[in-house]
């Protein structure tokens, strides 16, 4: 120790103080200072740099994936469209055919009802044809035949009988 | 522009200097061997003009060169040839608080061995020390301590010149780093090698050991220091014999600085934890409060020594190891204490590395204890 | 200012109480009262002491964090204090005596201890 | 018979140094059992030993 205290010598360690301090201040301005921030610089260039590359990166197979999604969207959405043209289809087509069936249906109704009309107008047209027909064939038998009353009221009682049968 | 070149060539030409120097000491330390070592002489009274005393032992010459070699000097000293006792290296400036100022040149000591004068004042040196004296330059020496008086020593000595020449290769070294970045924000040049080191002070330093808040407010002086220090060791290394770490000053100068910023950049966590330790009982805070107090001057204190004696003891190791050389007469002996060299040089390099860092490191812990907001047991 | 007052009482009680056991272990031992500049010790302390609480509890907003900071500088202060006016006494004979040092210690470790307690009631404010 | 001070302070050295080395070997067993966590244990370790190695100096500038 005693030994360390007579080697100190104030006049180097004031000059080593004061130069050391002058160095740290010359080199603090003129060196260390711009080094540190241009290295920060770099850094943060690199990084911004990475990171963006990074984002569109992220960017990119997000768009990816967006665009896979909206394919596969699109699909099922065709898939349903077509499902319910299909649908459609088959509902038109069925009450398509329903409608047919109740237009037929109404059209043998009608045409039988006509058919009925027109069989009784014509039976009709038919019981007044027998009707002239026979008295004229009345007539005529009365003209030839009638001799007898009894004989002419039974023939009138068959005829009429055998018109009302009808 | 010019003026720029000139500095640059100007320091080219200082490295090519330096990497000459530095491979002159292997030749060197053989014809070295026989360093004057008047200082050795114990008398009464000694006057320096004595001559150098032959008929020393080689151990002893090693011991002293040794000693020379670690001791901060008032003059550039390379080396001395001691066929011709001529000294190389250059005189520096000696500034003494003693009588007013005084200001001349060290070569007026001539290396110790002569006693300068200024405005009728008389200094001399004694084991790298400067005395007041007589004109004769007599000692008052009592039970092998020089009793004369010393004036208070400013000078430009050896290593505060080192410290003037490092302080200038890490400003243009790091101001030509930061130039590189204007161009673009990829280093070019020098940045390119020193770009990873200061990422590895800020990265590995100080967010793991302060916090990603507060780091930066301490960056400048986190990076200054370890570089500092880095460069200082490695300079200690090369055998221009410039040692600035393994000087007491240095080191306590750069642990006061860490003190003052530890305790200024201290909040009321730090304090409360160093008074009125929160979580455990009265006594014990009580107890703990000395204790703490002590902790915050023995702290810098464990790292100005730690860096002193690590760089200290290495430079003896090495520089043993390289007399050793010399004291083996056999070739055998030599060799292997050769290699034994070569081999603490190789960890030297690294512990030149790991002192830099662990001051750093230690440093940026104590800042962040003092900077941390909340207790994280 | 109430608490400043409370604090510089307790300081000057505190160091009050201490003299008196002082002086009586002084006299027990049959040593001189009042030697070694025992009052200036005792007085200087005092007043440093309330030096530093005012400057403890008179911080400005800015540097309330630093109040620790401020408490080490009062100790230096103190250390600047025992060398200007103590050191150079004590030391005329060549050494300290136990008896010179606990002159300066004493008074130096009762006000330290009330500047602790100041320093910790505002920390834990 | 006294002791001389340099016995104290060797001996202080011979525990830093035994704490020193059980940091090491403790460390190289974390770091063998997890070795992602590498920086984080010798972070730690170069704290502990420094800290310890610290008493070291006092010790031996105390003698």
């Amino acid at each position: 120790m005693e030994k360390l205290i007579e080697q100190f010598s104030v006049g180097l360690f004031f000059w080593q103080t004061i130069l050391f301090l002058v160095l740290v201040f010359i080199l603090k301005k003129y060196a260390w200072k711009p080094i540190l921030d241009s290295v920060s610089e770099r850094e943060d260039t690199i990084r911004e740099s990475l990171e963006s590359a990074e984002k569109a990166k992220k960017e990119l197979t997000e768009l990816q994936s967006k665009n896979e999604s909206l394919i596969i969207e699109a699909k099922i959405e065709r898939d349903a469209l077509l499902k319910e043209a299909r649908e459609i289809k088959d509902k038109i087509v069925n009450d398509a055919k329903g409608e047919a069936k109740e237009e037929a249906d109404k059209i043998v109704k009608a045409a039988y009802a006509a058919i009925e009309a027109q069989k009784s107008g014509a039976i009709a047209e038919m019981k007044s044809e027998m009707a002239s027909l026979s008295i004229s064939i009345a007539e005529k038998i009365i003209r030839k035949e009638l001799s007898s009353d009894e004989q002419q009221k039974s023939l009138a009682n068959e005829l009429v009988a055998d018109l009302k049968l009808n | 522009m010019v003026i720029r070149q000139v500095i640059m060539q100007f320091t080219r030409a200082l490295f090519f200097l330096a990497v000459l120097v530095l491979i002159q000491p292997v030749f060197l330390t053989a014809s070295e061997h026989s360093e004057h070592a008047s200082d050795s002489t114990e008398s009464t009274q000694i006057v320096y003009q004595e001559p150098a005393q032959d008929g020393m032992s080689m151990k002893q010459e090693i011991k002293a060169h040794i000693q020379h070699h670690l001791q901060d000097g008032h003059d550039f000293h390379l080396y001395t040839d001691t066929e011709t006792n001529t000294h190389v290296g250059f005189p520096l400036l000696v500034i003494l608080l003693d009588d007013g100022v005084q200001v001349f040149s060290s070569s007026r000591f001539h290396h110790g061995e002569s006693v300068a004068e200024s405005n009728g004042n008389f200094y001399a040196l004694h084991h790298g020390k400067v005395y007041k004296t007589d004109a004769a330059g007599t000692f008052e020496m009592r039970d092998g301590h020089v009793h004369n008086e010393k004036p208070l020593d400013f000078s430009i000595t050896k290593n505060v010149f080192s410290i003037m020449a490092f302080a200038l290769m890490l400003i243009l070294l790091f101001t030509g780093a930061a130039r590189s970045y204007k161009k673009s924000l990829v280093p070019s040049g020098s940045a390119k090698f020193l770009e990873p080191l200061i990422i590895f002070v800020r990265d590995e330093i100080a967010i793991p050991n302060i916090g990603e808040k507060h780091y930066k407010r301490f960056m400048s002086y986190l990076l200054t220091v370890f570089f500092f220090i880095w460069l200082v060791n490695l300079f200690g290394l090369t055998p221009l014999g410039i040692n600035v770490t393994n000087s007491i000053s240095v080191t306590f100068a750069l642990a006061v600085m860490t003190f003052v910023i530890t305790q200024f950049s201290g909040k009321k966590e730090y304090w409360k934890h160093i008074f009125w330790m929160p979580g455990v009982p009265v006594p014990m805070k009580i107890l703990l409060a000395p204790i703490e107090l002590l902790g915050v001057f023995i702290k810098p204190f464990a790292l100005l020594i730690r860096l002193y004696a690590n760089i200290t003891a290495g430079h003896i190791v090495l520089m043993s190891l390289i007399g050793l050389m010399f004291i083996f007469h056999s070739w055998i002996g030599s060799t292997l204490s050769f290699g034994l060299s070569v081999f603490i040089s190789f960890i030297e390099l690294l512990v030149a590395a790991l002192q830099a860092y662990i001051f750093t490191m230690l440093t940026a812990l104590y800042f962040g204890s003092a900077v941390a907001e909340h207790e994280d047991h | 200012m109430s608490d400043l007052f409370k604090y510089i009482v307790q300081i000057i009680l505190v160091c009050l109480v201490t003299l008196g056991v002082h002086i009586m272990v002084l006299a027990f031992m049959d040593k001189p009262l009042f030697d070694n500049q025992i009052i200036t010790a005792y007085a200087g302390n005092v007043a440093l002491a309330v030096l530093i609480v005012m400057g403890l509890l008179k911080v400005p907003e800015t540097l309330q964090n630093s109040r620790g900071f401020l408490f080490l500088l009062g100790s230096f202060l103190k250390f600047g204090f025992f060398f200007l006016a103590f050191y150079s006494n004590f030391k005329v004979d060549g050494a300290i005596q136990r008896i010179e040092f606990f002159a300066f210690f004493i008074p130096y470790a009762a006000a330290l201890v009330m500047e602790t307690k100041c320093l910790i009631d505002r920390l834990s404010k | 018979m006294e002791i001389p001070a340099i016995v104290g302070a060797g001996l202080v050295v011979i525990g830093v140094g035994i704490g020193i080395g059980r940091i090491g070997g403790s460390a190289m067993d974390a770091i063998a059992r997890q070795p992602e966590a590498t920086n984080k244990i010798q972070t730690a370790m170069l704290i502990a030993a420094a800290l310890i190695e610290g008493i070291g100096f006092a010790a031996l500038f105390a003698v």
